[in-house]
């Protein structure tokens, strides 16, 4: 408690500047990407749904980087029992559904122009669908417990098992496709990527970062305001 | 029916506040949705075939889950007493009790069933039948389950009494849902084992009610 | 409303074994009884008797109302309340969702609910879930719902014991109000109660008193 | 050595007697496994190809089902208190829990698998196989349920809670279970997958009691 | 075996609240201390707090045995027995299974665990099962296990409340024999103890200490 009371007065004095200039910061790089895809050419093969691209695979890529920081931030709060982390792993945890979701959802859309379907069972879609599970459970779970403190703990302990388990999980299931024969429509993308793609695609991955970095200020800091205000009332209280 | 009226707002409020609500069902169906390709394999032809069956597992399970917690707690910290010294009859705490668990558990996964069975491959027209025959039969889960639960209750062999009695009684209402469910898809005659699952379902329903009290009071005495 | 019980010669078996035979007891609007007895003699199971909860495996007990007898159902239903060992609450839901329940269920009101609450000292506890209470703070939840009931039968199974003094000190006066307004009080204690009660004995040291030989 | 062995048994005691969960799960297993070729209809080809995999499916599945007793029981009654104040660690007393889940649930499940198998009509040589992949990872599923019926120790709501957080985690033992099945139904290599699978249930078993103990400790203070 | 205990400046918070602080008691082999406290005080999350279960968030207690300073988990571990609200009994299993799985899982023996019962008066009792007993039957037993336990730190939450007049004489004696013994006894109560103990009295008016603001 007092730990946290003297910590986060200079995580409040950092985040104050940082959160709004990373939201600039996503602001420009978003733009950048935009207009950078949309002089690109329509894809020969997959027309004007290629813009979908640039929403999808950002958002994709972030479902995975956010679980790790909440990761991090769990064994934390875990190992050191330091509140600014558990008011991180909270506030990180929605955000990194909302990507989670945002992939899954533009993957399912892009899917129904190029595959004809709106999911297929490939290893990489289910793989992502067991992280949204993950996320679900975690939000589940934290909200099930009322007492704070060790609904935050008890999360934690969930998201390190899920850390632990996620790249198990992620393999086992490309292991599973090769060995049953999976539809062979797939393997999305390629390496093979013409730079007018690229260059866009960049641009909004990391704009996507500087978002989700202002965002999880933003979210920081409002844990530790509702926390001061809990705190404020339990003296009040008396 | 005021009585009715705040017994089934507790009943709602116990099953349901606290934790997710729709949110957690939705994660429970996707969750159970995805290991189905992945236990079967990934094959459309074999999934499409299984799906709509597999709806109805989950249903049963989702009832039987939450099963030993519909009159047991209540009877073990005291509540039960309370509750049978209140104005109402105990058959109708039972009637609240089962209505709430049908709306708590079996009705939010019986309007997410369609959106799974599609996913796993079976099709977009399939999804009216799905969510009547689960709407409809996880009604008698839920009552037959209650029968289970309040049967167990104090005995020294719960689980067995509810294996014994209870799914036995489960079948009836699977065969009708999935006869139903199946002709549907075959454009044939569905409204038939539709109209057999919702007899059944009422008749457990209407008589249910009965036998919980009953075991209730048994086990209270 | 019940204005006067009369028992006749119950007796009650739990699992086989007589444990009280030939109990009698006649109590009127106003008056407090408090039962006494070794552990295992049956107060328990006397005021789950008389509760309706079990069945007397003879004898019988008699509800009486301004307008005549009433059946033991209806009695039991409208107008009596139970304060067991446990205290029946459900510990995931929070104070005031649970004083309010049994108060609406006894036919009482959510306005009785808050005075009964500030009357034991747990108008500021009422948002807790009852998880978080401590033992006597539960116990005083439970006799908040009995004094928020409007029911003049007052059951009462050990109410006082993880209650602290003071409101060892309440709960009296709360009783004696209760007999003031014509109610009736069938307490079973280990210790004096803090009101004027006729003591009753049960048990004693004859067959199914004491204990049950295993 | 001594403690675990008390604890342990006293685990398989309360499994077996009192909730009857061991009955519970084989007479859901049985249910499900019959309602298989009511869902799929007479057609014995297409019954063949899912048998396994689904039976394999009810399994994991059947194993959720007296989760939430694991820990709960102990933890409202304040026995939790008193074994934390013994010899052992908890972390011991986890592995006591889960171990005796295994013996008294998944075991029979296990040994009943194969006549199920068999009841659908896949062939009677796969008998092996879906006994060894129903023990070994009946192991690994007792041990991560019992993470998630740790977790959610104090939550406000118990099964389908557990339930999702535990079915994400049952991913990779699904998926290698139905591997070395169809593997050797195929005369493939199936030692591979069920190598993985012995060591991931292994893992489970090694590591999840830390996660249980962590979680037990944590709601009790 | 532990032989003193000495509690400095502890401090307990449940969820976010200070409850306790500076709480400092020293106790030696052979003494008693009645802790005793408004309903909410923390009695009880201070007899969990020295048992180890509960964090506190200042503070130390020490454990010293004859060989100098025992780490706490350990003393605990192999020296200490709680009594809580709860009893802890499985109401599935038998009276003696529960009394005997308790003693041998506190390092004691099945002859200690039946010693114990008949001194408390449960041998006919043992073959029922736990749900059969009475309130009264039930604490018996949990004492059974604690006198069946060779531990020497006796912590007690309101061990004497279900139990009758004969049988709280019954368990004073047995106290006053553990300290005797070289045993240390932490018990809150609301009522005298039946041996002579220290008076502590917890939380008083302070903050924290009475309720706490919805
Ligand atoms: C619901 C369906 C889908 C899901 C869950 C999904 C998920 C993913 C994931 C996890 C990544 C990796 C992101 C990273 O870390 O770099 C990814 C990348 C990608 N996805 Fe999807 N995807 C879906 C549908 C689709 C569809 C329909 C297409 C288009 C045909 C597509 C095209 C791509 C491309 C081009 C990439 C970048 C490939 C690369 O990293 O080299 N995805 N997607
Ligand atoms: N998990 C918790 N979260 C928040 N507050 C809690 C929690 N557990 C207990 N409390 C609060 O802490 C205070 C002390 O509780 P405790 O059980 O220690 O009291 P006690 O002195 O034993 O009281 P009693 O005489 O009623 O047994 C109470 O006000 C209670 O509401
Ligand atoms: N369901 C049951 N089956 C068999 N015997 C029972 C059952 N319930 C209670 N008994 C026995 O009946 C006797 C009386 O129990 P009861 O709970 O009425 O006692 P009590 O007077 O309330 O005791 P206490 O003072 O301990 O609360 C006890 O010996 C108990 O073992
Ligand atoms: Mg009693
Ligand atoms: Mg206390």
């Amino acid at each position: 408690m007092l730990q946290f009371l003297v910590n986060p007065e200079r995580f409040m004095a950092f985040s104050r500047w940082a959160a709004p200039l990373l939201g600039l910061i996503a602001l420009g790089l978003a733009a950048a990407g935009l207009a950078l895809d949309f002089q690109a050419p329509p894809d020969y093969q997959q027309g004007y749904t290629v813009h979908i691209m640039f929403i999808h695979v950002p958002a994709a890529f972030m479902s995975e980087f956010v679980y790790a920081c909440l990761g991090v931030a769990s064994f934390l709060s875990l190992i050191f029992r330091h509140a600014l982390a558990a008011a991180a792993a909270r506030a990180a945890a929605p955000l990194g559904t909302g990507f989670t979701a945002l992939a899954l959802i533009t993957g399912s859309l892009w899917g129904r122009p190029t595959w004809g379907t709106w999911w297929v069972w490939d290893p990489r879609l289910t793989s992502v669908l067991v992280l949204f599970l993950f996320y679900v459970g975690y939000m589940a779970l934290e909200g099930a417990i009322e007492d704070e403190a060790k609904a935050a703990r008890a999360a934690a302990i969930l998201a390190l098992v899920g850390l632990i388990n996620l790249p198990i999980v992620h393999y086992s299931v490309v292991w599973w496709n090769s060995l049953h024969q999976g539809s062979s429509l797939l393997r999305a993308g390629g390496p093979d990527m013409p730079a007018v793609y690229l260059a866009p695609l960049l641009l909004m991955v990391f704009a996507y970062m500087a978002g989700f970095g202002a965002l999880w200020l933003v979210r920081i800091r409002g844990e530790v305001w509702r926390r001061r205000a809990a705190v404020a009332a339990m003296r009040a209280a008396g | 029916m005021r009585a009715f009226s705040l017994i089934f707002r507790r009943e709602l409020a116990l099953s349901w506040t606290g934790g997710g609500g729709p949110v957690l069902a939705l994660g429970f169906y996707l969750a159970m949705a995805s290991l189905l390709p992945l236990a079967l394999g990934a094959d459309p032809a074999r999934m499409t075939a299984v799906a709509p069956g597999f709806a109805w597992l989950v249903l049963a399970l989702a009832s039987l889950l939450s099963l030993e917690r519909m009159f047991e707690r209540d009877f073990e910290d005291g509540a039960l007493d309370l509750i049978a010294l209140g104005p109402a009859p105990l058959e109708m705490t039972a009637l609240a009790k089962g209505l709430a668990q049908w709306i708590a558990i079996a009705a939010p996964l019986a309007l997410l069933a369609p959106v799974v069975v599609t996913a796993l491959g079976a099709p977009v027209g399939l999804a009216p039948i799905v969510v009547a025959c689960g709407l409809i039969g996880g009604l008698g889960f839920c009552f037959l389950g209650g029968v289970g639960a309040a049967l167990s209750l104090g005995s020294r062999r719960g689980g067995v009494l509810i294996a014994l009695i209870v799914l036995p009684l489960f079948t009836p209402p699977v065969i009708f849902g999935a006869g139903a469910i199946e002709a549907f898809a075959a454009g044939l005659d569905w409204r038939t084992p539709l109209l057999l699952l919702c007899a059944y379902s009422l008749a457990a329903g209407a008589l249910c009610p009965f036998a919980m009290a009953a075991a209730a009071r048994n086990a209270l005495s | 409303m019940i204005t006067a019980i009369s028992i006749e010669s119950l007796a009650v078996a739990r699992g086989d074994r007589p444990l009280i035979s030939g109990f009698s007891l006649a109590l009127e609007a106003g008056e407090a009884v408090a039962l006494a007895g070794r552990n295992g003699a049956g107060k328990t199971s006397l005021l789950r008797a008389i509760a309706g909860l079990i069945r007397p495996s003879a004898g019988k007990v008699t509800f009486r109302g301004d307008g005549g007898e009433i059946a033991p159902e209806d009695a039991v239903a409208r107008d009596a309340h139970l304060i067991g060992h446990q205290d029946g609450l459900k510990l995931s839901r929070t104070a005031w969702d649970e004083v309010r329940f049994q108060a609406e269920w006894s036919g009482g009101t959510a306005a009785a609910a808050r005075a009964a609450c500030a009357r034991l000292g747990l108008s500021s506890l009422l948002n807790l879930q009852v998880r978080k209470l401590s033992a006597g703070q539960r116990r005083r939840l439970a006799l908040a719902r009995l004094a928020a009931s409007p029911r003049s039968l007052w059951l009462l199974d050990e109410p006082l014991a993880p209650l602290d003094r003071d409101q060892r000190g309440v709960f009296g006066d709360l009783m004696a109000e209760h007999l003031a307004g014509g109610g009736l009080i069938l307490a079973a204690a280990h210790d004096p109660l803090p009101i004027a009660a006729r003591a009753v004995e049960i048990g004693g040291g004859q067959i199914g008193g004491g204990e049950i030989g295993g």
